[in-house]
């Protein structure tokens, strides 16, 4: 609550502030949310809303907890380099500390109704700011990602209904929608199917998963660089975080659920949707001559592993994938917050007109290396042990030719990547850019910072979530869900 | 059946008549007349069921007021003479059949509903006292609303009557004439 | 024994405002004009009037008549704002058919 | 600390350098990265005597704990590990000092320093790693300083692409490592040495465990160490500065794939199928890699090919299940081939930068040092009695004598190979006469101190290193020094040689004249008749194939490299675009066309609204009614 409530404060704040609201001041303002969490603790709550019945609960577990320190930690890296200094400087920054409340309410609801009404909130800010501040034919790419979100959405709040008509009657004769009664519910097969596939096809979406995935390379590459790190490091993190803690937990009946007898069931499909993802993005990467494109596409090959490996419902796996959440999180933010330093300065992100950076900015393309690295999942950087703990997982898991087609993407991602450091900081010199200034050099190199500390140090990480995980995975096995 | 008395048998048949024709008729003027006619016939009727009093209000408002406020209209746009575009039959066929229907319908509940026998016959509702009773005490409400509605009616009819101060009709006709050219 | 009512069954008289309501309703849908249509609409309004009529005095109850008055009245209302309109319409499309009205053509 | 003193200190060499780097001069440096190899090449020699007693373990703290698999960061300094340590730094040192004069005009001089020192650092973990992943980490991490050091002049967009080329490939072969430690978890619970390979020695899992494994390593060390099918990108790498090329693509990371094999001597030794793999994999690659040589006319490029195919020959010896022999010749070709680089990096720095042997010629006369050192290194590698490489080499190829004839045969025919190969180029670059007519005889310069020592030291070492592990034949005392210094860590055990001594004599005798014939052939035609190699436009049809290598760079090229980038051009314009994209947005177009449909009913036509409205009325009140 604390964390909710201070970030819709800065807000309200640096919307009533207007033209007079700078850089710095922003960037204090989006620690504050942090800040105050650290010192009063993240505001557990658990208050009657729209009624006894239907709660306000916000108790983050500790998959939660990682997020928010992801939302709370990079929303301010966004403000200080994601938008760019301008008449709209001030309700940009709104209306990503709105964003940022919705997010934070996202990854503490323990409640269903609630979490779907933050779910939904999220969607509010960056529609708007995908709408003004978009290139190209905006209005049809952001009524796409609109639609098709709120779609997915949709069938998430049918699911959740139906799984709040099937919980137990309290003593006061009332359903609940609390987490815990939500997750007692026992489900036929097919029941579980259907209840399953409206949460999975909220989640699939806004991750999104290979056939969800028509919205994303155009709102990546249309939308303004902030709306792009908050929708790729952050809201893509909601996907997988629900698909996890809202859907398998939820409903791990349907997992087990049989499309072609015995052969191919739901999670199959899950695991396929991922591997396909993975391969189709990263060869489309392998050809994008647009920056932001590129690093659109190899995000969808990332988070095709990342679902994958939460589906593996392995302890290595899981943790890997929460692991990798939060990496992919960080160098994502920072891919693209390196295509916008340069798109600042040249007015375009053609690869093939770029190249030689490296000579005019040296500390640049040493920060961008850094990302560049992590990305590629380079040993001691933050990639590598969740890569590594994935990829383990879902070669392991039985399905070997699977595990070695998803392992390919250590090459290929090292090809594409490669490709846009190469084209873009290497190579004959044709453009000189202008040095980073201040918050572009401190937002890169923190986050320079964290790929390289959590590339050594992902224990800390790991240790955090590890009982957590266990603690689901047991929760699923005896919900009669499959562990292999 | 074969019992029933002469004048209301011949009230009952003048008002469907007179109906038929404000329906059919092609002159508008003659449609009015015929409804006056009609809803004479009808007051008759209440006067035999009793209700004398609601006979004259009947005759007043309708006849008197309403119809008269129909024709002065009519008369005011000239439109005793304007050709109506005639519908086809097509058009004709589905009007009767949705009537139709409805009638059909509204016969067929009322067979099924079984002959309940209402015979509490009383010779005193339609007085005025009784009337007036009722309409002042547990009535009083509605009819005090009855009256801001009017007021609202009067208002509305007024302001829509009325031209607005920019609008010429010779401006008017002349956009229409521009139109036509 | 000699009031009409007590020899006729009130089944007539809802049959014979049933017709008319039918007869009006016919009317609404079949003419263009719109006064005709107006007065159809009177037409229909008054076979109600009169079922109602029946129904208070075959049942002894005046609330029946009270119920025509208050319907009288939103009748004179509607024919008031209704010609309003009427007239309103004729004078810029110097039409009175209904068909001409097709702005709400979605 | 412990060990961590070994690896810190390049570590701390690489910080200062990159991040102060531009601000210090030259020479400061130069000295700061090369005292960051120097100081761990003393602090190995000083542990000498602690790892003859046993390994040394440090653990540092914990990488990853994950339910029951446990990694640690954690450092083992074993015979094994001693040698390559010493050979890393003890070579490194002498490289960082050559770099210091070679790379002196250079911008990026710093760069280069900090980026030696990284790569060190990274080797060095990698042969100190305490278990799979710290082995894993090293690999990656020099794979990385590879690709940086291959892409060190990046404004030349061919150098990246080289660059680039050796990342991915290498990648490849890490792909097959990771699936290969990912079986290790998943049969022995570990990644740790000491855990997995007491596991092993319990030979409680199928055949098929051992034998996957070792392949799935032995991928990764074909992408590291060059074999086919995963070799292409090492002639590529020349692209680098010499230096690179002497100590990443000669001495050190080239070898990083026969360290792992002798460090995974217990998986190999259990399983033969991967033993024979490796066997004629190296074989094929060894062959293969020398005939391409005979046909190179970049002095670097010769080297590369020809760095290949001694990689092969090692790799031959693995197979033979000889590991003290293939670090022999690792130990001994990191002497002389970087000695032959570091000597061509001479020519080339006195040629200002003329890489094509036909360019050159008598240089002899010019750069007496340099042409001096490099015969020594031309003869170690061709295996001239009493030198280094005659030994080692002669060592291998007994072992595959007694694994079997014919492979036998063909080693000794790709070892007369190397002679012809070498030799051709040496007398190509150093008699003969002066051929270039852009750049004056007169500016050819022998190059400074700081590059000839190391040359010289290198020199000594290619002579002396046979001693390191002498035959039977000529000494008892002193025999096999380096077998026995390694023979404890072995689990199974190294193949040992047990011919007849007369037999022995035999196959000396054979290598000797292979060599003579070698080098009088190439010397009758080069230097009396006089011959120059020819210019690409006029090569016979067998030469041209050699010249282009195979055509194996575009057999890759059409077979994955285009294949794949049209089909992702293919996923991108027709699959993205015209199939999820637009079957999307043809989602939405259905609905508007539809709600289009639905609106026609919304006519204006105030009567049909009235129809309908009767209709439906009559129709609700018709199911009230009736149902």
């Amino acid at each position: 609550m604390v964390l909710i409530l201070l970030s819709l404060a800065t807000a309200l704040l640096s919307y009533l502030l207007g033209a007079r609201l700078n850089r710095m001041t922003a960037f204090a303002l989006a620690l504050l949310p942090g800040l105050g969490a650290l010192i009063l603790g993240v505001g557990t709550v658990d208050l009657p809303w729209f009624s006894e019945h239907i709660r306000l609960t916000l108790a983050p577990n500790h998959w939660g907890l990682v997020m928010l320190v992801l939302t709370n930690a990079m929303v301010p890296l966004i403000v200080l380099a994601g938008w760019r200094d301008g008449v709209h400087f001030s309700l940009q920054v709104a209306l990503t500390f709105f964003m940022q409340a919705a997010l934070n309410g996202v990854f503490m609801a323990q409640d269903g109704l609630a979490f779907y009404i933050f779910w939904e909130l999220a969607l509010i800010p960056i529609y708007f700011l995908a709408l003004r501040f978009s290139e190209g034919d905006r209005f049809a790419v952001t009524l796409k990602f609109f639609l098709y979100t709120f779609l997915g959405s949709l069938a998430m709040l049918a699911s959740l209904f139906y799984l709040y008509s099937q919980t137990a009657v309290g003593d006061d004769g009332h359903h609940s929608f609390a987490y815990a009664a939500l997750q007692a519910v026992e489900l036929s097969s097919t029941e579980g199917f259907w209840v399953g596939l409206g949460l999975f096809l909220a989640f699939a979406v806004k991750i999104p998963l290979m056939p969800f995935h028509a919205w994303q390379s155009d709102t990546y590459t249309q939308a303004p660089a902030g709306g792009t790190m908050l929708l790729s490091g952050i809201m893509l993190k909601m996907g997988l975080y629900g698909l996890f803690v809202w859907f398998v937990a939820l409903a791990p009946e349907s997992l087990r659920y049989e499309f072609i007898a015995d052969w191919l069931n739901f999670r199959d499909l899950i695991l396929i949707m991922g591997l396909a993802g993975i391969l189709y993005g990263a060869f489309i990467a392998m050809r994008q001559n647009d920056a932001k494109r590129l690093i659109a596409f190899s995000s969808l090959s990332h988070v095709g592993l990342i679902a994958m490996a939460l589906l593996t419902l392995k302890s290595d796996g899981t943790n890997g994938a929460v692991l990798q959440m939060l990496v992919h999180g960080i160098n994502a933010i920072g891919l693209f917050m390196v295509v916008d330093i340069v798109e600042r300065r040249l007015g375009h992100r053609d690869l093939t007109q770029m190249g030689g950076f490296a000579k005019s900015s040296p500390l640049f393309a040493a920060l961008t290396l850094i990302v560049v690295l992590g990305t590629v999942a380079v040993p001691l950087t933050n990639g590598f042990p969740g890569e590594f703990l994935m990829l383990k997982a879902v070669y392991n898991s039985g399905t070997g030719a699977c595990g070695i087609l998803a392992a390919l993407t250590i090459v290929f991602c090292a090809v594409y990547m490669l490709r846009f450091f190469q084209l873009s900081f290497m190579g004959p010199e044709k453009q000189v850019l202008s040095p980073l200034s201040w918050n572009e050099k401190w937002a890169l190199m923190l986050i320079a910072g964290m790929v390289l500390y959590l590339g050594v140090q992902p224990q800390v990480v790991v240790d955090f979530i590890q009982s957590n995980t266990e603690q689901w995975l047991n929760a699923i096995a005896e919900s009669g869900g499959m562990l292999s | 059946m074969s019992s029933l008395p002469i004048p209301f048998l011949v009230l009952s048949f003048l008002t469907i008549l007179c109906a038929l024709y404000v329906v059919s008729s092609k002159n508008p003027v003659h449609s009015v007349l015929a409804l006056i006619v009609a809803f004479f016939s009808i007051s008759a009727h209440y006067v035999l069921l009793n209700a004398q009093f609601l006979a004259i209000v009947n005759l007043m408002v309708y006849a008197g007021a309403i119809m008269v406020l129909f024709l002065f209209v009519l008369m005011l746009l000239n439109l005793g003479k304007a050709a109506e575009p005639i519908k086809s039959n097509a058009w004709a066929i589905s009007a009767a059949i949705s009537a139709g229907s409805i009638l059909l319908i509204l016969t067929a509940a009322f067979q099924r509903s079984g002959e309940q026998v209402y015979r509490n016959p009383s010779d005193s509702v339609g007085l005025v006292k009784n009337l007036g009773k009722v309409l002042f005490g547990e009535y009083l409400i509605p009819f005090e609303l009855s009256g801001a509605l009017f007021i609202g009616a009067m208002v509305g009819a007024v302001l829509l009557g009325k031209r607005d101060s920019g609008d010429h009709e010779s401006a008017a006709l002349a956009e229409e004439k521009g139109e036509n050219a | 024994m000699n009031t009409v009512f007590q020899q006729v069954d009130i089944s007539h008289y809802i049959y014979l405002s049933t017709v008319l309501f039918c007869i009006g309703l016919f009317g609404v849908l079949f003419r263009r004009n719109a006064i005709v249509l107006l007065m159809c609409i009177e037409l229909m309004l008054n076979s109600v009037n009169l079922l109602l009529t029946a129904f208070s005095t075959y049942m002894g109850d005046s609330s029946g008549q009270l119920f025509v008055f208050f319907i009288m009245v939103v009748a004179a209302a509607e024919a008031a704002v209704g010609l309003a309109i009427l007239v309103m319409i004729y004078r810029n499309t110097r039409s009175t058919t209904v068909n001409f009205l097709s702005n709400l053509k979605g | 600390m412990g060990l961590y003193a070994l690896i810190l200190w390049p570590l701390l060499g690489f910080a200062i350098n990159g991040l102060l780097g531009s601000k210090l001069p030259k020479t400061v440096v130069g000295m700061i990265g090369t005292a960051a190899v120097l100081i761990p090449f003393v602090s190995a020699v000083s542990m000498w005597g602690a790892v003859q007693e046993g390994a040394l373990v440090s653990r540092a703290f914990t990488f990853l704990q994950v339910g029951d698999l446990h990694i640690e960061f954690k450092l083992l300094l074993d015979r094994l590990s001693l040698v390559m340590a010493l050979v890393i730094t003890g070579i490194g040192t002498l490289i960082h000092l050559y770099s210091m004069a070679y790379m002196a005009e250079d911008a990026g001089f710093y760069k280069f320093f900090a980026y030696l020192n990284l790569f060190v650092f990274n080797m060095l973990i990698l042969v100190l790693g305490a278990n799979f992943m710290m082995l894993f980490f090293g690999w990656e991490g020099v794979g990385l300083c590879s690709y940086l050091l291959i892409g060190f002049w990046y404004h030349n967009p061919e150098f990246g692409y080289a660059a680039r080329k050796a990342f991915v490939m290498n990648r490849i072969g890490d792909l097959g490592l990771l699936l290969g430690l990912f079986l290790v978890i998943q049969h022995f619970g570990s990644l740790d040495y000491q855990v997995v390979f007491s596991e092993v020695a319990k030979v409680s899992h199928p055949q098929w465990v051992y034998t996957s494994i070792a392949v799935l390593l032995f991928i990764g060390a074909m992408g590291k160490s060059a074999q086919i099918p995963l070799y292409t990108w090492l002639p590529d790498a020349m692209a680098g500065p010499t230096p690179v090329s002497a100590l990443i693509h000669a001495a050190t990371m080239v070898t990083a794939g026969v360290y792992l094999v002798v460090r995974s001597e217990a998986l190999y030794a259990l399983a033969p199928v991967a033993r024979d793999l490796i066997l004629y994999i190296g074989l094929a690659t060894s062959l293969m890699a020398a005939f391409i040589g005979l046909k190179q006319n970049d002095i670097k490029k010769v080297l590369a090919y020809s760095t290949v195919s001694q990689l092969g020959l090692m790799f031959i010896a693995l197979g033979c299940g000889a590991y003290s022999a293939a670090m022999f010749h690792l130990v001994t070709h990191a002497f002389f081939k970087a000695l032959l680089f570091l000597g061509s990096g001479s020519v080339i720095h006195g040629m200002h930068h003329e890489q094509d042997i036909r360019r050159m010629g008598g240089l002899r006369k010019a750069m007496p040092l340099t042409y001096w050192t490099f015969l020594i290194g031309t003869l170690a590698i061709s295996g001239f009695p009493f030198l280094s490489g005659f030994f080692s080499k002669d060592e291998i190829l007994l072992h595959t004598f007694q694994h079997s004839p014919v492979v036998y045969a063909l080693a000794v025919f790709s070892a007369g190979l190397t002679g012809i190969y070498m030799f051709r180029m040496f007398f190509l670059t150093f008699h003969g006469t002066y051929r270039n007519s852009h750049y004056p005889f007169e500016k050819v310069h022998e190059s400074p101190a700081l590059m000839t020592i190391p040359l010289a030291i290198l020199a000594v070492l290619s002579v002396l290193g046979g001693l390191l592990n002498l035959p039977h034949y000529l000494t008892h005392n002193m025999a096999e020094g380096l077998a026995h210094w390694l023979a404890p860590l072995f689990v199974f055990g190294d193949a040992s040689v047990h011919v007849e001594a007369s037999t022995e004599w035999a196959l000396l005798g054979v290598a000797v004249s292979v060599f003579a014939i070698a080098f009088f052939w190439m010397r009758h035609k080069y230097i009396s008749q006089g011959a120059v190699a020819e210019e690409d436009a006029d090569m016979p049809a067998s030469g041209s194939v050699l010249a282009h290598k195979f055509y194996v760079d575009e057999l890759y090229d059409s077979l994955f490299a285009r294949p794949l980038q049209r089909l992702g051009e293919w996923m991108y314009r027709v699959l993205d675009r015209k199939g999820f994209v637009q079957g999307t947005d043809a989602l939405g177009a259905i609905t508007l066309w539809k709600a289009r449909v639905a609106a026609r009913l919304q006519s204006g036509n105030i009567e049909l609204y009235l129809i309908i409205m009767v209709l439906a009325a009559a129709l609700m009140l018709g199911l009230e009614m009736f149902a």
